[in-house]
């Protein structure tokens, strides 16, 4: 019991009545790395807001270095040893590499900065994690990987003696992961608390001495890396068992639909070609980065071309902005449905409405409003979209349901074609196995859907075929007799040339 | 028992320690009748408009006369025409508009302007100078009493030798208008004219500084201006008799609403002094 | 059983709920003002107070639907002022009433369409792009008659007649120049709750890159915002020039802030995407209302800018503390940083 | 070597690459003046175009401050209204100059606190709380003297003494006005650039969560930007409360906007976390020697606003077209390295 260098107990924290955290306890000793681990939405991040004073808790009491404190801000965080490296990027884009190091704590001399000191520290701290940034770059210029190996510079340059990290391999690359990796196991012997979120499970191993388990904002166990397995982590995780993870239904393959031939956009899009017909899900799977989101912004005009040819039904079309694209039968539900896909701040009827007022209006412009609520009402009840009111405002609900409306807009609409972008990012496994579902009854209403997604285990259990891409490229195509995890793996790493 | 009339004065705006002479003229006249209800309103900004919506306002207010001074000659005639359908008593102070009212109490501005010129041509010829560039710093081309006086000037100064240079407008802001003097002077200006109470301040703060022997008429009196006259800065000033604007205007407005007096249009110059140390 | 049925549709608008707040507001203030003198409330003062109210009605449309869009025009009084320069210069060079504001309207929607294009297509930022414009067109108003207000337009029949047309003249008893506000707002209204035009405006202004990739035409739809705002200044414009009977250069200054003022204290957000017409015509009549109930109540001019400097922040407040409170609720628009990927 | 070096390091400094720029396009409309009018390069019209230029200057890097931030201040101009009218006011009262000029400066200080405890503890957006505060201080300005514009400061050697240490006296043969501005911006300009509240201030404006979240207290860095602004602000009054020897109501209108011009021109982004204040200073000279050249032209004045409003646009436009020109290329320098998919 002694040795907790953190104690949290009887954490409770509600969004405007929502709970987010419910009675949840958590410790932490020096020297060991903590894994917190949980479904989306399970309240971790809160948790570790909570500790690094981003966000106040509603009750209960957190003890560090055996003292109590009470209201915790960032600042008194710091002062406390307590540093985090956020799930989101949080760098100020203008600042160079050193600046943002060193924010909220510049050294100075007499009033004065001292940038010449701040710069040299930074590089040797650069130098000592191995991240090749010089520390006057702007951070605006960077890479996300590197933004995000800077922000866990930033972090580390505190000599924190607690240390969370929020996903922190999300962005970066398998080398950086690695040094990430020697780095944590330096800060475990010189007796640094680490608390490690993730979810990529295979990580674990490596470092991981403990792991914490919540679900749907409680606390669930705790209990030593060695002497649980992942088989119980998971059903920890998520608390039931799913029956059917990847329903799939057979139909038959049609006429082709849809062609694409050497599209070419700025540097991520290269001479991409591919064809699809009716009644199939063609997945494209890849390594993040690859390029993936970037063609389906290219093929349905959100990005300009530079060359390249689209067929729908044979017919060729010209794709200049979205709108030629809808018109000619292809629509695309974006990955990112905060920045891409939603209107907060209108109604869920008129996000739903917005992409057909083609349809709704009348020659004049003018909403056909009982139209309108017709479509919106076969929408709600066909992707059983759970709402008080069509009425209220689209961020008012659930991410799951908010995906759930970036879906419905696109499917109001007879297309032929239908793009999903990581439809099931960010939603949790119930979601999930409906937009599947929904996926399905395309296929079998004769729409080619194209999906795109980074979770092997889903790309594999839903499409038909899947491409591979890699550097901007297809580097290979799977049926779905024989693909296999490994040869997805073998294409999506088929790079030109040795990337540093 | 005598009437009781309500009788507004509308000014361009409020900003002027002029338009404060005119209250103070009315509300001599109001005092010594004792029947009168007055009250004095202006547009936040000198603004057709505006002043405008502000007679309209008064007429709704139960006016039965009105002493204006009109922004524009023109702009604000058919709210007059407005004003009279209502049996509203219009009387102008300061600057009238091209309507037909009961009289008018008015500086001629034009006339003053020239005055403004006369006095320009005596300094120079008391200092000796000849010839050279004189400047003229106004409020802005869409004042029609300062335009009329910048008119004046001009031909007061024709034909006498000199260059008159572009007018330039400082918006009535004291500071522009020493900017703008400051220019003129290093520009070789041997003369400037300030139209209006902020240019004159201007021009005689700039001629202060820069110590040069330009001669300086202003125009309007105020505590800065008299200060200037009286250390030689500014050589004169044309000073209005706003008071007696107002003061006859409303006597003139009750007579005329008690059917002491008819109404004939009279135009009455209230004249400029020329004001010099 | 009728009128809660529509009282309960009125009030599930979004929107109302600030219009009726800042609507009750405005009631009161006239009864202040009416106790205060009972002329206020006299009929001749009745129909005064709303053709004053027009024009600021007028332009708070014109801000508010560039407001809605998630940017500002800020030159809109300059427009005003153009307006009644080129159409009052051009009837007193001889060219016929309507044929000078046709004339004039054109030069106005280009102006609009300017704006739009910078704005949207240049991709500067609203408040600079017409910040320029602004100035520009302040100064065309001032050059087009060589930096003189202009003579009077004429008596004539046909002068008259535009004069009578914008202002003057009455139509089923009420001021003209009240009609042409309600007729506009009427169109303006029904264009942006009904037509897919005002949703592509909601929507640009509520999530340009979402609106976007749903097939919306963001240039075009932020370039209709200005015209509409163009158009509406225009018009002020003219009804200026018909209530001056000439072209004042200095027509319409700061105009652009009273326009913002109107809208926002009607509850159109200044981030874009919210607000309603209905609230416009609220805050119109409030700003309206104060300067002629002021004058009635014998208040100097310096006091009347204070008040309103309060009511702008109080009513913005107000609706701050309301939107947090939502926001909280539903965790909209947070300033989330974009994408970071996420393993699930 | 040694300037090459010095040279290198200059251009290195972010933002200067639009500051020489512009610089260069300050220098060749100065040429453009003194070739039609040679007295344009006068010692004479130097020095007084340098003092014409210092309270631009002092708005301009009032505005900076505000802008870097993210927010904008539009009460500067009525500050600058309030600082002349509150201290004219007090002197012509019988307090001693000095005393009256300290008494303003902390009347300004407090509305710059409020402006921005609007802004950042209330989260009201900028544009609408300093559009509440310019009203209510243009308010304060009008009422303080009852209305009027005051009578003259006296004539006494104390009124001289203020009204020479900031306006008519000199210094080494230099005007105080401009030995104000300038040893004003070096101590501003080492605040923004050289110290932990400017490290702040660029972070706030840059990204506001991701400094809240370092331990950066925006609420104080937002507060005292605007603490900034209204300290400029209020000793440009003092300065036009000197120049005129009494207290005007309408001193410093529209200056909120000129002060924009200057800092935008200068490449201060309207977005905020960009501009240096040395931009600023490039851009209050074209904005002062736009006025002063074109009246040594003889050019009417609203070929001036035409002149300025394309100026504007231009600098914006420049501006946004290199931004996007980096963006582009960092978004093809973040080609991102493969990661391992997650099979689970
Ligand atoms: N600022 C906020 N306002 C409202 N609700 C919030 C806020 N932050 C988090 N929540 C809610 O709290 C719950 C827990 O969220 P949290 O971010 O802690 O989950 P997480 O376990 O980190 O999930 P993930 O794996 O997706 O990161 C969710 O239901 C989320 O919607
Ligand atoms: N969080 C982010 N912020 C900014 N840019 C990003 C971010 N994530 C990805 N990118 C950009 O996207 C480009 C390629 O990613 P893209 O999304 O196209 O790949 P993908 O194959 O779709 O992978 P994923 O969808 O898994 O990210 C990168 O070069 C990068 O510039
Ligand atoms: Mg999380
Ligand atoms: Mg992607």
């Amino acid at each position: 019991m002694a040795d907790y260098i953190v104690t949290m107990e009887h954490i409770c924290k509600s969004f405007s009545g929502v709970k987010a955290l419910d009675d949840v306890s958590f410790y932490l000793r020096s020297g060991e790395v903590m894994a917190l681990l949980g479904e989306n939405g399970a309240g971790k991040s809160t948790l570790m807001k909570i500790l690094s004073g981003v966000y106040t808790r509603d009750s209960g009491e957190i003890t560090i270095f055996g003292k109590k404190v009470g209201d915790m801000t960032p600042h008194k965080a710091q002062a406390l040893g307590v540093a985090i490296i956020h799930q989101e990027l949080n760098m100020c884009s203008h600042l160079t590499v050193a600046e943002n190091i060193f924010l909220g704590r510049e050294k100075c001399r007499g009033g004065i900065l001292t940038d010449k000191e701040m710069n040299e520290e930074a590089r040797r701290l650069l130098n000592r994690l191995k991240i090749d940034i010089d520390p006057q770059t702007v951070v605006g210029d960077l890479s996300v990987s590197k933004q995000q190996m800077v922000e866990i510079a930033k972090a580390l340059s505190t000599d924190a003696r607690v240390l969370i990290m929020d996903e922190p391999t999300s962005a970066l690359t398998s080398k950086e992961i690695d040094e990430l990796f020697a780095i944590i196991r330096d800060l475990k012997k010189n007796g640094c608390g680490i608390v490690y979120i993730s979810h990529r499970l295979e990580e674990l191993q490596y470092i991981v001495d403990r792991v914490t388990i919540m679900r749907d904002g409680k606390f669930i166990t705790s209990a030593a890396f060695k002497e649980i397995t992942m088989p119980e982590i998971i059903t920890n995780m998520v608390g039931r068992e799913i029956k059917e993870k990847f329903p799939r239904v057979k139909t038959k393959r049609g006429q082709k639909v849809f062609e694409v031939k050497n599209i070419n956009a700025g540097k991520m899009v290269r001479d991409i070609s591919f064809e699809l017909y009716e009644g199939e899900i063609v997945g494209i799977a890849g390594l993040m980065g690859a390029g993936r989101t970037e063609t389906t912004r290219a093929i349905f005009g959100v990005d300009p071309k530079d060359s390249g040819e689209i067929f729908i039904n044979g017919e060729p079309v010209t794709i200049n902005c979205p709108m030629d694209a809808i018109k000619a039968g292809l629509v695309l539900a974006p990955e990112d449905r905060k920045k891409d896909g939603l209107c907060t701040g209108l109604s869920i009827k008129e996000n739903i409405a917005l992409p057909n007022l083609d349809i709704l209006c009348n020659g004049l412009g003018v909403v056909n409003q009982k139209k309108e609520t017709e479509m919106i009402e076969k929408a709600v009840t066909s992707l059983n979209i759970k709402l008080s009111n069509p009425e209220n405002d689209a961020a008012s609900l659930s991410g799951g349901n908010q995906q759930k409306v970036v879906v419905a807009k696109w499917l109001a609409r007879n297309s032929k074609v239908v793009i999903f972008d990581e439809p099931t990012r960010g939603i949790d496994v119930a979601a999930k196995v409906e937009i599947y579902n929904i996926m399905n009854e395309l296929k079998q209403e004769g729409i080619g859907v194209l999906f795109v997604s980074s979770e092997m285990p889903e790309i594999m259990g839903i499409s038909d075929r899947i491409l591979v891409m890699c550097d901007g490229r297809i580097t290979g195509e799977l049926d779905q007799e024989n693909v296999t995890q490994n040869a997805i793996l073998e294409y999506a790493t088929r790079f030109e040339s040795k990337v540093v | 028992a005598p009437q009781s009339f309500k009788i507004f004065l509308i000014t361009m705006d409020q900003m002027d320690q002029y338009w404060a002479g005119i209250d103070q003229g009315c509300k001599k006249a109001a005092a010594e009748l004792g029947n009168v209800d007055y009250k004095w309103t202006a547009p936040d900004v000198k603004d057709d408009a505006k002043q405008i919506e502000m007679i309209n306002n008064a007429v709704a207010n139960g006016a039965n006369a009105i002493l204006l001074a009109a922004n524009g000659p023109d702009a604000v005639t058919s709210a007059l025409k407005e004003a009279q359908a209502k049996k509203v008593q219009i009387i102008y102070v300061d600057s009238p508009a091209k309507f037909p009212a009961v009289a008018t109490y008015a500086t001629n501005n034009e006339g003053a302007g020239k005055t403004a010129g006369n006095e320009m041509l005596k300094n120079l010829a008391k200092a000796g100078i000849k010839k050279g560039k004189i400047g003229i710093i106004s409020v802005n081309a869409a004042t029609a009493s300062t335009v009329a006086r910048e008119k004046g000037f001009r031909a007061a100064l024709r034909g006498k030798g000199y260059t008159l240079l572009a007018t330039q407008y400082c918006d009535g802001d004291a500071a522009k208008a020493k900017d703008i003097a400051t220019n003129y002077i290093t520009q070789g200006c041997v003369g400037i004219f300030g139209a209006n109470e902020g240019s004159a301040v201007g021009t005689g703060n700039a001629i202060k500084e820069s110590g040069q022997s330009v001669i300086g008429i202003g125009f309007d009196s105020s505590d800065a201006i008299k200060s200037l006259i009286k250390n030689g800065f500014l050589k004169a000033t044309m000073v209005q008799n706003p008071s007696v604007m107002g003061y006859e205007g409303l006597k003139t407005a009750v007579s005329v609403l008690t059917g002491k007096v008819k109404a004939d249009g009279k135009v009455v110059d209230t004249g400029v002094s020329v004001v010099t140390k | 059983m009728m009128e809660n049925n529509l009282l309960k549709k009125l009030l599930s608008i979004r929107g109302m709920g600030q219009v009726i707040t800042v609507g009750i507001g405005l009631i009161i203030m006239c009864l202040v003002f009416g106790i205060i003198n009972p002329l206020f409330f006299s009929p001749v003062n009745i129909a005064n107070l709303l053709r004053q109210i027009a024009p600021i009605l007028l332009i708070g449309i014109a801000q508010s639907f560039v407001l809605i869009t998630g940017n500002i025009d800020l030159s809109i009084g300059s427009v005003v002022g153009m307006s009644c320069m080129v159409s009052a210069t051009l009837m007193t060079r001889g060219v016929d009433p309507w044929v000078a504001a046709g004339i004039t309207m054109v030069i106005c929607l280009f102006t609009g369409v300017l704006n739009g294009f910078l704005v949207s297509g240049c991709k500067l930022p609203s408040f600079i792009a017409t910040l320029g414009t602004m100035t520009i067109a302040r100064g065309v108003a001032q050059i087009v008659n060589n930096n003189y207000n202009t003579n009077l337009i004429g008596d004539g029949p046909v002068a008259n007649a535009f004069r009578d047309f914008f202002y003057y003249g009455k139509t089923f008893g009420i001021f003209n120049g009240i009609i042409i506000a309600v007729v506009l707002w009427f169109i303006f209204n029904f264009l942006l709750s009904k037509t897919r035009t005002g949703r592509h405006i909601y929507a640009t202004g509520s999530n340009l890159e979402a609106a976007r990739l749903s097939g919306v035409n963001t240039l075009h739809t932020v370039i209709k915002a200005y015209v509409v705002s163009a158009f509406c200044s225009g018009i002020v414009g003219l009804i200026t020039c018909a209530t001056t009977g000439m072209g004042t250069m200095d027509a319409g200054n700061s105009y652009e802030l009273y326009a913002v003022a109107a809208a926002v204290i009607g509850g159109v957000s200044t981030l874009g995407g919210q607000g309603i017409l209905l609230g416009t015509v609220v805050g119109a009549c409030i700003w309206g209302a104060l300067a002629n109930g002021l004058q009635f109540a014998g208040a100097p001019v310096a006091i009347r800018n204070i008040v309103i400097g309060i009511i702008v922040v109080l009513s913005v407040f107000m609706d701050v503390i309301v939107r947090t409170r939502r926001t909280d609720k539903t965790k909209s628009k947070t300033t989330m940083k974009p994408t970071m990927v996420k393993a699930s």
